[in-house]
């Protein structure tokens, strides 16, 4: 029926992994890069882990942006993790692809990350956002760095233009916030 | 005269049937002190060594994990037949069927129902939470009137979907039952009557006696979308009016 | 509507109220909840019903009833859940009745994990319900397909009046991916000569798989029905190749798995490797000429499938002279595009 | 005068201040600035004077955080 | 001065819903009788042509050939979760969920009760004769104490497997229904009240109320291995005493 | 006790009995209800336990909590009661548990009907329930046949705890035929290391299909019953050939149909057509390499099933060079003798 | 004198004997020498003479087997 | 694993179908046709039909005796056939193999088979059984001539010898009459 060719050129794919805590608002991180590379003409997948840990408020997923159609939504090594908390830090710090990029909430992680083979960046991501107006915002910091380190996932203009569909009515008050927070991550990084 | 010595007494620390490593529970799920509950009487009744334990499909997938008892999992709904299964080949066990309410009342309800009425001499502990914590919130057969769930996100209504199913005069128009008490986990007060039905309903397998069912009010407070403290209020002022604590068997 | 980022559970979902159905009987199960939870906030609005049912059994039987009253109807569940509806999948069958029925596959056997897996193809394909039967079984591998087929799946079913499974995995229902949802075939389907709705100025029409009178009345029936299955292998068979006119070295694979051997076909090609790739979309009808007429030549196929070995026995069956191999993951674990290329070119890629 | 003490375990404590609505004396609170490995806060007695080593709190807690310790008086007339 | 005329007149036959072939129970069997007040049911009520009958796994798989209405098969015990899909895609029919004590009691169980407790707008006939027919003389869950069946060959035990189930009780716990009441068919005194059931819990229907639920107690000669009229002198002694006749509720 | 005529249905069950079980959980179903009324008119006397269970799913789960509680435990069934056990056949897969499930085949699909019929092959042999995991088959063709591979289930089931399949059908369990019964095995198997009985100075066991920690723990699960299955594949095949040395028509079938298969061989002979059997008794592990060897130069292999093509499949896989044919007959119908010869010689026999 | 009478369908009658125990008037009892086609004897009324039409026959058969014939008189003063 | 060799003598086999209603001693007549034969070390199978009637009281056997193992326990086309009543006659009449036998019972069957291509035989079974002591002995009158014409299935010594055995606890004190009825339907034939 549908018959094409792969030619396996030198595509741009970049794998990112988010994780944290439940109401750090992870899930919401990882769409908002979806719907802005999207809006780019990228291709894009976002896959929440919803793996062994059932309960206990852990919240991960994985997105990849890439030029091509993308085979697998898993992310098994990241070119990119960004971590929230400190269990987050523990299990996912050793996954990340050598020569990666690891972004770290510095804000509550107490112990920095260890590894030498890959980009470390430390964003005090609660302090920034509670100065742009509330801590919840705190992952608009990290998505904030993670464009300006990783340009190529989407421009800041790509994310602030999406800003609106991608939080829900309830939570659209807070997008004030949520603009200076992605600013503030952005220069911090 | 002899000067009085102050001597400190540990009055409560974790029962030994309990098992020293962090549960997967959210933080104030009802779970968690129910199997403190049960392991307790289990101390209390020195039946560790003789016991079983049914787990059911639902958050409380893992209580073997924390009973340091025998356990077993079951598929979803079917641990009164396992249990069964398990007290036929070993009758001087004490096998406990340990069950949310998607378990015990809606895919479980025949096996439910079955084996009260035959009197199986097992310890059904049914975990009332109003809803299916496992699966992320769905509406449970003991989801209230207008309580908003994934799958009733208008808020339950009855002209469509009927009423709460009341586990404990459901089975208590069956005449093998010997003990049907329902309980709540919501305070101190309400947690010490629920120890004793428990105990009571482990008794009457180490006495041989008949099938016991022992229904417990819960806090889900992540199913709710409430904070731990709100559910206990919660409970209090929704649930317990329409599944009234009491003791409805005993013989 | 332009392209949406939309989740795969929800995206059939939708497609599936696109495609006319309204009504929806299924319980809870992980990696799927996404669906009923969808299903519950949307049909109340188009005038549809949604229904919790008590078990996985009742909610394949409310299907069996909605189905024999002519209602364009589906259920979905994951792996455990679906093995209860073995039973009620082989009595709509024998009714020959239409439904649609979505298993978003986790890690066996038993109670497993919730991760995605294809560990029920044998179920859907060979049917793991008794006797001789089939369901028609699409395997999507992307939402965009996922909410294409999910409307095929309907119309298919009317068609041939059977049950068409849609057959995902976890990863895939949880997934989110850009998406033009479907529009409506516009196909319609009469089934007022057989279906129930009281019977007003007709004889009553009877829905049944029992067969008693005469003595080779099932062996009628069975006759018939084979005689359908022979139509649909005929007709209805769905597949995507993807380079594999000058391919040396052949992957096989459907859904999740299939489209890491596109990646490792991409990978490969870029290290000078002939490789290409055939993706059956229907697993039963089992595209076998066309891939016999693909793997002609090759010096190689390797199927790769998330379970022990599974799809490979089709593909054995189809395929002539090339030698096939087979690369499994277990338990919810996926394929690596590395082991792929490996098991290709005999040494890491 | 104390009656015993509440010993809170923090790396168990979820923070679901369950213990703290029950406590009759209303000696139990949050941690503030400090959060344990999971990175949540967790109960703290603030006033360990007033414990009447009721258990209450202990009784309630669904995650064997809490053991209690009563000071008993032995001797003396 | 006129003379009187004697005419004929038929005052009971066939009627037009019962369709004009042998039926193949065993002499004396109930299914029969009861098939008959159905169709006369719906004769009366002017709804042969809005019905549809969903027949069970058991002697009365065959009712679609009896009753000439839209039939439906149901895989066993699953007759009220298909009469559930059939009405909510056709709520202005009338649909009869027809079913044994084995198909109702046993393996629908929770089939039976979730539809009951949502209150789906049908119609159940619970033919309850304290066996397994079809397959033979099976124990059901409604046969009583002592008796002896292939699958209780030393006499029902309920110190092993209970006491028989009182469907009726059972559902009368739940809020839903409106309809539910005990009737028999070993008598003519019986039978007629039995038809005042049946047509009752129809017209709910037709009035679009909600759940009703007839209990039939039906002659079994076969399964009990008795003369018919032994059997029901056997009914009226043991089978009533248990299962006791009457309304128990009419909303 | 010498020669006696008994019933297949109340073979399986005496057989059971001598095997030490002691259990038995069922519902009734024809063509099968001999089995649980034999049981519940011996079991009491020899201080068992049998328990007639609300549904199937119910009676499966009892199968599962006795089993993990150590004891030799059977259940029965036909055809739509054993589609009901496909979770419960999956759990005890995943959890390592062994059980004696017995399906006395009837006529599918749905209702169907009440004769005997072969159309569970795919079910019992390739999962009907979810997930990766094999119940090892075993296809008796007579009364005898019956009674001693029911020791036999006992014995491999508990060897390999896992579910063995007895798969006859309704006709094989109806039949009455002179049979010896079989004497015990004498085999023991020390269960204690992994039952439940009450922890009782050692630590728990669990017994759970579950597994979620840490990421790769189903993976392992799965790779040890992998090396399980590849194990009993190579150990514990069986089979049957009749005449095949000289043959050049190869008959395949099993159960009854192998039955029918024999008297045509022997109709086939007396004609001068050399003509041979090989029948399968171990379905899964199915004797692909036996098979493969006795095959091997034959002029034509014919597969003979009461179904629309199934165990050929298998047949298929294993044959190499000769031309494979299929006899089916559907819906309850038996093959008759005169088919088989005249697909072999291209005349009616 | 007869006020109906009750019309007996031989080859439905199963020959359960349920009209024989109900009829009131105790007219009815089964077939000596002849069967049916089935091979069975069937139900026949032995004095049609005092069947007062009271249906109770018919109500009880199972098989349909009986119909209800009533003598209206009508006229006369 | 077991390997055997078919060679496809001339060996006995008589396939014999028994037909009636329930209560007429059907089921026992081919068991006791089995055991008889058996005795005399042949193989035999026995099956009920259970096919499309559950209820209303028809009951069929089929019985193979052979010199050879058996294949198929059904017969779908009887050597010999034996019927008890109407509607078993008419629905079985057709199936007997031409140049086969039919024996039926002329007590109860009013209209005589019309075959020509086969055996026909009368028995008053009922008449001589109610003569030899009770009309439920007829089964026996039908098996007594049945060896009578077919003595290759078992010789009358063979079937008395397990009566004992084959007529349950309940019933044997019948077995007098059972004896002179099998002697009667054996002079019958
Ligand atoms: C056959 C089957 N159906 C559905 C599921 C999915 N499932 C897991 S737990 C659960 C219900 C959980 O609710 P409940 O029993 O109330 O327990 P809780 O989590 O609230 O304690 C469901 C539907 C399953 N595992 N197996
Ligand atoms: C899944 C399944 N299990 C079992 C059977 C066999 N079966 C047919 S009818 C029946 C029970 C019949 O009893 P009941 O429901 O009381 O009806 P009755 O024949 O007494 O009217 C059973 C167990 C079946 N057909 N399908
Ligand atoms: S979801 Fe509810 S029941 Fe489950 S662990 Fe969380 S609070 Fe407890
Ligand atoms: S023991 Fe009682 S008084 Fe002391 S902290 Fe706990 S609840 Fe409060
Ligand atoms: S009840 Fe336990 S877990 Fe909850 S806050 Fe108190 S100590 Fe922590
Ligand atoms: S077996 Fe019983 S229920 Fe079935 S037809 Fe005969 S008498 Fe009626
Ligand atoms: S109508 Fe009444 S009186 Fe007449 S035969 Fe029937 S039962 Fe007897
Ligand atoms: S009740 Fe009907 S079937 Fe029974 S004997 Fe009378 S007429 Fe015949
Ligand atoms: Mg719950
Ligand atoms: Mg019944």
């Amino acid at each position: 029926m549908s018959r094409s060719t792969v030619t396996g050129g030198d595509a741009m794919y970049v794998g990112i992994f988010f994780a944290g805590f439940g109401g750090q608002g992870i899930i919401l991180a990882g769409r908002m890069v979806c719907l802005a590379a999207m809006g780019e003409g990228k291709h894009v997948s976002h896959i929440p882990s919803y793996g062994a840990e059932m309960r206990g408020g852990t919240a991960n997923c994985s997105v990849v942006v890439s030029d091509e159609e993308i085979g697998s939504p898993l992310v098994p090594r990241p070119d990119v993790c960004v971590v929230m908390n400190t269990p987050s830090l523990l299990k996912f710090q050793p996954i990340v692809k050598p020569g990666g990029l690891l972004i770290w909430n510095e804000s509550l992680i107490h112990s920095a990350p260890e590894r030498t083979d890959i980009e470390i960046l430390a964003v005090r991501a609660n302090d920034i956002a509670e100065a742009a107006g509330s801590y919840r915002s705190a992952n608009m910091v990290m998505l904030g760095a993670l464009i300006k380190r990783r340009p190529s996932v989407a421009s800041m203009n790509a994310v602030l233009a999406v800003l609106n569909e991608a939080v829900s009515a309830r939570h659209r008050e807070l997008n004030q916030v949520n603009r200076k927070a992605l600013a503030g991550g952005y220069e911090a990084a | 005269m002899p000067v009085d010595t102050v001597q400190e007494k540990v009055v409560y620390e974790r029962p030994r049937s309990l098992a020293d490593v962090p549960n997967h529970y959210c933080p104030g799920c009802g779970h968690g002190i129910i199997h403190k509950l049960l392991a307790q009487c289990i101390d209390e009744l020195g039946i560790q060594e003789s016991t079983i334990l049914v787990a059911p499909v639902g958050c409380s997938v893992l209580a073997y994990n924390y009973l340091r008892v025998d356990g077993c999992e079951a598929a979803h709904g079917r641990a009164p037949a396992v249990a069964t299964g398990l007290k036929r080949v070993h009758p001087d066990t004490t096998v406990i069927s340990y069950q949310g309410d998607g378990d015990l009342l809606a895919i479980g309800t025949a096996e439910t129902i079955h084996a009260a009425n035959r009197g199986e001499k097992i310890t059904v502990i049914f975990v009332n939470n109003a809803i299916y914590g496992m699966t992320g919130g769905q509406m449970a057969p003991t989801s209230l009137q207008a309580q908003k769930t994934k799958t009733s996100p208008y808020g339950r209504n009855p002209a469509d979907v009927g009423f709460p199913i009341r586990a404990c005069e459901l089975l208590n128009t069956l005449q093998a039952p010997v003990f049907i008490e329902r309980c709540a986990v919501s305070s101190v007060k309400t947690i010490l009557k629920a120890k004793r039905a428990i105990m009571k309903g482990l008794r009457n397998q180490v006495e041989g006696k008949g099938y016991s069912f022992i229904e417990i009010l819960s806090m889900c407070p992540t199913g709710w979308g409430m904070e731990p403290r709100e559910a206990v209020s919660w409970m209090e002022a929704e649930m317990v009016p329409v599944f009234p604590l009491g003791n409805l068997r005993d013989r | 509507m332009g392209v949406i980022l939309m989740k795969g559970n929800e995206a059939i979902g939708e497609s599936a109220i696109i495609a006319g159905c309204r009504h929806y009987f299924g319980y809870p199960i992980t990696p799927q909840n996404e669906l009923p939870a969808y299903m519950a906030a949307r049909l109340p609005k188009v005038g549809g019903t949604f229904l919790q049912a008590e078990s996985e059994v009742a909610a394949i039987n409310m299907v069996y009833g909605a189905a024999a009253a002519g209602a364009r109807v589906m259920t979905s569940s994951s792996s455990p859940g679906v093995s209860l509806k073995m039973e009620g999948i082989s009595y709509l069958a024998g009714a020959e009745l239409p439904a649609v029925v979505v298993n978003m596959m986790r890690g066996g056997p038993g109670l497993g994990n919730i991760a995605g897996a294809q560990g029920d193809y044998f179920q859907a394909v060979k049917g793991g319900g008794h006797g001789d039967y089939h369901s028609i079984v699409l395997a999507p591998s992307t939402v965009q397909e996922l909410a294409d087929l999910t409307g095929k799946a309907f119309d298919l079913a009317d068609e041939y009046r059977m049950v068409v499974i849609l057959l995902g995995d976890g990863f895939t229902g949880q997934m989110s991916e850009p998406i033009t949802l479907p529009k409506p075939s516009g196909r319609s389907f009469d089934k007022s000569s057989w279906s129930l709705s009281g019977a007003k100025g007709r004889d009553p029409h009877i829905i049944a798989s029992m067969r008693l009178n005469p003595d080779n009345a099932l062996e009628m029936l069975n006759l018939k029905l084979q005689a359908k299955y022979r139509q649909i292998e005929k007709s209805e068979t769905l597949w995507e190749s993807v380079s594999v006119d000058d391919a040396e070295y052949l992957l096989v694979g459907f859904g999740l798995s299939a489209r890491i051997c596109k990646s490792a076909v991409s990978v490969l090609r870029k290290a000078g490797v002939k490789a290409g790739l055939f993706r059956p979309i229907t697993l039963w009808p089992f595209p076998a000429g066309q891939l016999a007429a693909v793997s002609a030549g090759k010096k190689k196929v390797l199927v790769v499938e998330m379970n022990a070995g599974q799809m490979v026995q089709d593909v054995r069956l189809s395929v002539g002279g090339a030698p096939v191999d087979f690369l499994g993951t277990l338990g919810g674990a996926t394929p690596q595009v590395d082991a792929i290329v490996e098991r290709i070119t005999g040494h890491a890629g | 005068m104390s009656r015993g003490r509440a010993e809170i375990d923090r790396e168990r404590c979820k923070g679901c201040t369950l213990c703290i609505g029950a406590c009759p004396e209303k000696i139990l609170a949050m941690s503030r600035d400090s959060f344990n490995r999971q990175g949540v806060p967790y109960a703290e007695c603030f006033d360990e004077s007033r414990c009447t080593a009721c258990m209450s709190c202990a009784i309630i807690c669904p995650d064997m955080a809490i053991r209690i310790i009563r000071l008993v008086t032995i001797g003396g007339e």
